[in-house]
């Protein structure tokens, strides 16, 4: 038997036993949890440590670790502890439409960094901490695609 | 047998669910139906559906979708007869339906002048306090900057645009401070979505109800008026369900906002499709918002408690046709919701998100109807509306409606992408929701982002990532050799009940 | 706010379409559905949708679904409190509903005394013909090897098999020489089917109407009547097509149907759901056939124009519930059609086939409902009902159903098997069916093996096969170098019609 | 270009021009034909040179075959012409329910050999061509898998 730890958001978390995967569409990640009671409807994507479980509509990110992945993964969780800047980068494509902030700002965890416009809405990006804007990569009317940096914060 | 089609090809100038439910009334009514797509749609679904599909320029929607000269140029291309807009993009633009006019074809809608008369929001107000018709208290004119006629009202206030719908350039203001900033961020986002900045002021009326009646009219002068929708569910000023009949409305009250409805309609030139929007207080009275002069996202509702086809009506009325007296006379039957399912994150105060759809299948069976935009394969796009797919459903009663929704719910899986399927799946089991008492507040006072993950739902889904992990053969998830916890037997238990 | 349930766990004594039907129904409930399933149906779709399933015997339906002992053991294994038992198998069976019962459980269905009394056929033409309904003249007594009783009613006849059901056990004979092996033909059928080869002798009634009426009792004594369905549209005296209401009904001819359907009802203690089947002669006459005690496959139709749910009315009403003034007072509207998606050859004299199901893809949207018992990767076996699913549609009158129709077919793709599917888009046109003024006969008349393969569609076949040969980034077929021809302009002028 | 010939029940089929096929969900062979002004929707099955079109509801078996193919089929249908016995098979799986033939039997074509029950169904199979019955493999009350020899006739 294989000895999984397993992650939601950061925190160990026990799975439920007694309770069987079934596939319905392999493809598709369609599948039931079914205890000998009842079934529960799941859609499960990923792979290796990495999971997206989607139950009663809800997408739950699940990590399952083995010892030896565990053990890596934290070596590497301390060393971005200790490095120095943080990037900040786009979480969906869009256009830029305000930049709040300029290189040197000292800017508060949460505060407003720029709006970039998406799916026809506006949508703020805030600072993930509290720090100083040592780079400043784009600028209003500028289109980014999801990954792209936004900022450094130091 | 059939009745000769109203018209041989018609052009559907919009994309996603609502072109495809277009396509679908053009096959029953005989009519080829073709689409338009801008580059980054040429193998989405509406494409598919139809018999040939133009390109009409970039992915921008301004260059594209909203480009009244690129959809213009696509029918006189593709030699059609007549022109439907759907709801969004050039739907209520009156040049629009000038240039459909002038290249000799058919606008499926109402004559641009009526557009103009109504899609100024300040204008209709103007119009329908003439008619007697009673309006949100504020003010009828543009408002300027000084901020005098705003603090006339009393806080808290709403600002609008003008050319307003959509929720965008809405914000409301709940202090004098607020209010300059507020003003600028409406006049800003009013002017980038709508090409006009123009904002207006009304009070803030809540809690509140925002109620609906569907209207169509024929070019014979026939009015229609298809009952109700209770639209009280939003978020960011936007709808996200609907339903027929309202639980709010009374039997008196129906009749005053049918009343109110008509003498709206009656004010202008009426015919086609078109919606009158009304807020209603605590006390029953009701105030007239807005008249969407287009076919709106939730027109299923109304089709399943009346039996209509109010697209293909839409259709056989600008080809000339008289509405007949299964319509003038069309009563509700039953009780209909909707579910809006969005690629948006509801746990992030709903905010679009973008991706592959890697899984979808839909509900069927007795009393769901599903209107869908996108199949698996599909690439979310940033450009576009977040629109997934209308989930419907009709029963006999309010309570045989919402098990049924639950049911389809449970039917549907979505994966790739964020969608708001977890607060659906948490409304319909809602106790105000349920109650069917409840207000616009729903979202922000009952939600805000969402319940916690709680301890059964993380431990059912670590067993499915852990038995996904260890492949499928796993008769049982081996992390945990332990006897079955209290907590286990508990997530049974509300398994069964569902 | 919904009502409790009428039961904590329901077992479905069925497979395929019905069981899927049924747990969706128990889903609504709040009732935790339990399935069963024979050694070839492990995975299948309605296993996959329940809570849990319960194994019952290898694949032969006689040791598994058919097996009274191992479905009442999977229902005492599974803790249920009742039991469903679809259509076909055990759903007519009078010991089966007294196992049901002697385990404690409750059946949902009419009573074991009931299922016994209209069971048998003969016994159910004697008792209607008490009750002063007309039955269709033939014998009331069973018929024995003296072929006197036959010859007397005149030719053509129809051999009946007295435990008969789904067209099985039945032939027509034209004349006195055929008589004896079709009557020995008859019998073994009736026995392979029933265990029961006793057959009796009716009236050829031809042209005739296959018009039959929903009922729906409660165990208070109340009855709704709701409306009736003509399944005229047969092959191998089996239905394809139904559709409610009947174009050959009249009101007068509806209000005799209803007063015989009641007086049968009447002469035994009814409840729940049955059919009362007749024959409607060219003169407007109609004949008692035979009343069904348990669902039909075609409720769905009923439940389109009448807005209920039977099947939850029958799992509420087996628990003791009263039908409500809504049903008791339940009126038709619009017009529902259903086609029949089966594994069988409608060029081959709809032999049924078998194969595994490579592509699946069904019709939604507005008025279009499917249920459907199998999905993608289902393998269809020899051993049951090779019905694939239900295409139903609804819309405000029969032609525009009709066009509902067809272009729900166009959406459905089915492939990896042969069905009829190639039957019901040529039916959807024909003039006959169209028309409204068709009889059981269509099939035999004008279908025969159906058309041959025009040119245009081999041609279109043609291109289509090339093409996937040559790839999928084949912008043309090569294989036709030279300039369109002018059956091609004629394909898709047929094209566009569609 | 490849020089195809296309058959359709042994039939030489010329394609219709100026259709082209667009795959709609290429795993299940959902695909439609698109010309400039038209769409009809198929399912397209199969490889190499046998293909199964579904139009309109209809399965079109087409075969495809380049000159080569075409000539390997020619020379095989003649030997089949003159090899002797024909091998009658199940085309369906079910329970053999009558044998109406023995060994030995003369039988006309279109005759009934024997009756098999499918799908609740009895079936009739039928006598391919004229010929003498020269083996039976059969008996009433056996199950039988599609492809299954059931006679041979001379």
């Amino acid at each position: 038997m294989t000895d999984y730890e397993v992650r939601i958001g950061g925190e160990r978390c026990n799975p439920a036993a007694g309770w069987t995967l079934v596939w319905d569409d392999r493809a598709q990640g369609i599948a039931r949890l079914v205890s000998g009671t009842a079934s529960v409807p799941v859609v499960v994507e990923g792979n290796s440590s990495d999971w997206v479980v989607t139950l009663n509509g809800r997408r739950i990110g699940v990590s399952v670790l083995t010892r030896r992945e565990r053990l890596l993964a934290d070596a590497a969780s301390v060393e971005r502890t200790h490095a120095g800047p943080t990037i900040v980068k786009a979480t969906l494509p869009g256009l830029i439409v305000t930049v709040a902030v300029e290189v040197g700002d000292e800017v508060a965890e949460g505060a407003t960094l720029l709006t970039i416009e998406a799916m026809k809405m506006q949508n703020e990006v805030r600072a993930p901490r509290a720090g100083k804007v040592i780079e400043v990569t784009v600028a209003a009317g500028q289109v980014v695609a999801t990954g792209a940096s936004l900022f450094r914060l130091e | 047998m059939s009745p000769p089609p109203p018209f041989g090809r018609l052009l559907i100038a919009n994309r996603g669910e609502i072109a495809i439910r277009i396509i679908r009334a053009c096959r029953e009514l005989g009519i080829s139906p073709i689409a338009v797509h801008s580059d980054a749609d040429g193998e989405a679904l509406h494409v598919r559906a139809a018999d040939q599909s133009e390109r009409i320029g970039p992915a921008a929607a301004a260059e594209s979708y909203l480009s009244i000269e690129a959809v213009i140029d696509a029918a006189r291309r593709s030699g059609v007869e007549a022109v439907h807009p759907g709801y969004g993009f050039l739907s209520e633009n009156p040049a629009f339906a000038r240039a459909v006019e002038d290249a000799g074809l058919v606008f499926v809608g109402p004559s641009a002048a009526v557009l103009e008369a109504l899609g100024n929001k300040l204008a209709a107000r103007r119009s329908a306090a003439e008619a007697g018709v009673p309006i949100v208290p504020g003010t009828t004119v543009a408002l300027g900057d000084d901020p005098e006629p705003v603090e006339a009202i009393g806080f808290p206030v709403m600002l609008k645009a003008a050319a307003g719908g959509g929720g965008r350039g809405m914000r409301r203001v709940d202090a004098a401070k607020e209010l300059r900033p507020a003003m600028d961020s409406a006049r800003r986002e009013a002017l980038a979505a709508f090409g006009d900045g123009t904002i207006y002021v009304e009070r803030m009326i809540a809690p509140a109800r925002h109620v609906e009646v569907q209207l169509l009219g024929d070019r014979h002068g026939s009015l229609a008026i298809l009952g109700e929708r209770d639209c009280s569910v939003q978020r960011r000023h936007q709808k996200l369900v609907e339903e027929s009949p309202s639980p709010a409305v009374s039997p008196t009250l129906r009749t005053a906002l049918f009343e109110s409805s008509r003498r709206v309609a009656a004010a202008v030139d009426f015919h086609n499709a078109a919606t009158v929007e009304f807020l209603i207080d605590v006390e029953g009275n009701h105030y007239f918002l807005e008249m969407n002069t287009r076919l709106q996202v939730e027109h299923g509702v109304t089709e399943l408690v009346t039996g209509l086809d109010i697209v293909a009506w839409q259709i056989r009325v600008a080809a000339g046709e008289a509405l007949t007296a299964d319509v003038l006379e069309a009563s509700s039957r039953g009780h209909a919701i909707e579910f809006r399912l969005y690629a948006e994150n509801p746990y992030d105060d709903f905010r679009p998100t973008a991706g592959r759809v890697t899984a979808w299948r839909m509900p069927d069976g007795p009393g769901v109807r599903v209107d869908a935009g996108v199949d698996r394969g599909t690439e979310l796009r940033p450009e576009y509306d977040p629109l997934l797919a209308k989930v419907l459903v009709h029963a006999g009663d309010r309570p045989a409606a919402l098990a049924r929704m639950r049911r389809a719910l449970d039917e549907t899986r979505v994966g790739g992408l964020e969608t708001d399927a977890g607060f659906l799946r948490w409304l319909v089991d809602d106790s105000a929701f349920a109650s069917g008492d409840y207000d616009t507040s729903l979202i922000a006072s009952r939600w805000v982002n969402g319940p916690v993950l709680t301890d059964e739902e993380a431990a059912l889904a670590s067993a499915a990532a852990v038995a996904a992990r260890m492949g499928a053969t796993t008769e049982r998830p081996e992390a945990v050799p332990e006897a079955e916890s209290d907590w286990g037997k508990q997530a049974r238990r509300e398994a069964l009940r569902r």
